[in-house]
């Protein structure tokens, strides 16, 4: 079971890794790609100026590779990669990235989809939002 | 009964710490243990916090002696 | 207006380069990324090895203006990119990339969505699959 | 009238040319003109063949002297 966690940002060059490690698959015909990044949101006049991800690790991922085992029977999906942070993740960096692969754009479209919206409401991931000024409050999925 | 208590988030930020060790007598359930730490902590939406036995979310289960339970405020991943 | 086609595959690299691109822009906090990957698709016992594209390009590059202009309307994205291979994409390439960004994960998904499936069926792209053994097939969007 | 047509794709390699210039008398609409360019051709399915005039998908409007005509197999784009 590979493991998504990673320590700090996701740099953007794993995306081309990713994506350049699966040209020698050549039944891909789609690959759905989806990317968190830190927002600089304003909240009663203060800006976030980074997100500090915690995780209840064990839970976390096991809940990632049921969602990996409901998605490859949900879908005719050939790979999925998922990547979360944890630790300090500043603002314009990136917290998440999914990738999933299929012959057919549909598939990978709605796998994708379907990643993020159970990632966000079913794995145990906590974000403290840390405001410039060092005050912070916890962010909630909508 | 002795258990120990996770708590993540803003669960551990009210605590002020990372877990606990919870004495009772006779028989609870997952969500009435929850209801007794939250007792002891100021936290203003409890039913925001779900509470996990051994990994599974569940608040009707009945704990046993061994069991891991955690405490877990809104999740924000993503 | 910027170009939409580019001479041949598309790297990897691209994409690492956008992501790159739009890490200072702080009011972004999903992207959503779509790549088309050359099929090495069997027709009757023969292997494609590579798809030849070829456009109407004046109409193919007004059409892109007017899906973007249509999806700026539609959808609250901060950005959206779109590049297209002309000429020889051989399988395991990339032969499209469709990139958008908002503040919010629905949207990105759903604008990005839009634009695969209106660039499929609205725009004058032809697609010659080259067999390996250089005989070839007109390809036909589904 | 004169029009030049552009081919595409599979029409373009049926035609075994990229455009051709067309003549006419009276008037025709381009759904007209363009099944009179396929009279001309070994197409098998002519109604997966659009036609643009001006960069417009068209096949009903009448054409007119120095209208860019063109014949569009199906897209493949993606």
């Amino acid at each position: 079971m590979k493991k998504v966690f990673v320590q700090g940002a996701i740099p953007p060059e794993k995306i081309a890794q990713s994506v350049a490690n699966h040209q020698s698959k050549t039944n891909i015909g789609a690959h759905s790609i989806f990317l968190g990044q830190i927002r600089a949101d304003v909240v009663d006049g203060k800006t976030v100026a980074a997100i500090e991800y915690t995780a209840y690790e064990e839970m976390a991922e096991k809940v990632f590779h049921e969602i990996r085992e409901a998605a490859f029977s949900k879908f005719d999906i050939t790979c999925a990669h998922i990547y979360h942070s944890l630790g300090t993740v500043k603002i314009g960096e990136l917290c998440m990235f999914v990738f999933t692969s299929s012959a057919h754009r549909k598939i990978a479209i709605e796998a994708t989809n379907y990643f993020v919206q159970e990632i966000k409401s079913k794995v145990p991931v906590f974000g403290k939002e840390i405001f410039e000024d060092e005050t912070h409050q916890w962010k909630v999925n909508n | 009964m002795k258990v120990t208590i996770k708590y993540f988030g803003l669960v551990a930020e009210a605590a002020g710490k990372n877990e606990e060790v919870f004495n009772f007598e006779g028989t609870l359930t997952s969500g009435e243990l929850k209801n007794k730490c939250l007792d002891q902590l100021s936290i203003l939406d409890r039913d925001s916090v779900q509470v996990a036995v051994n990994q599974n979310l569940d608040d009707t289960i009945e704990i046993k002696e061994g069991d891991e339970v955690a405490l877990l405020p809104p999740f924000a991943g993503g």
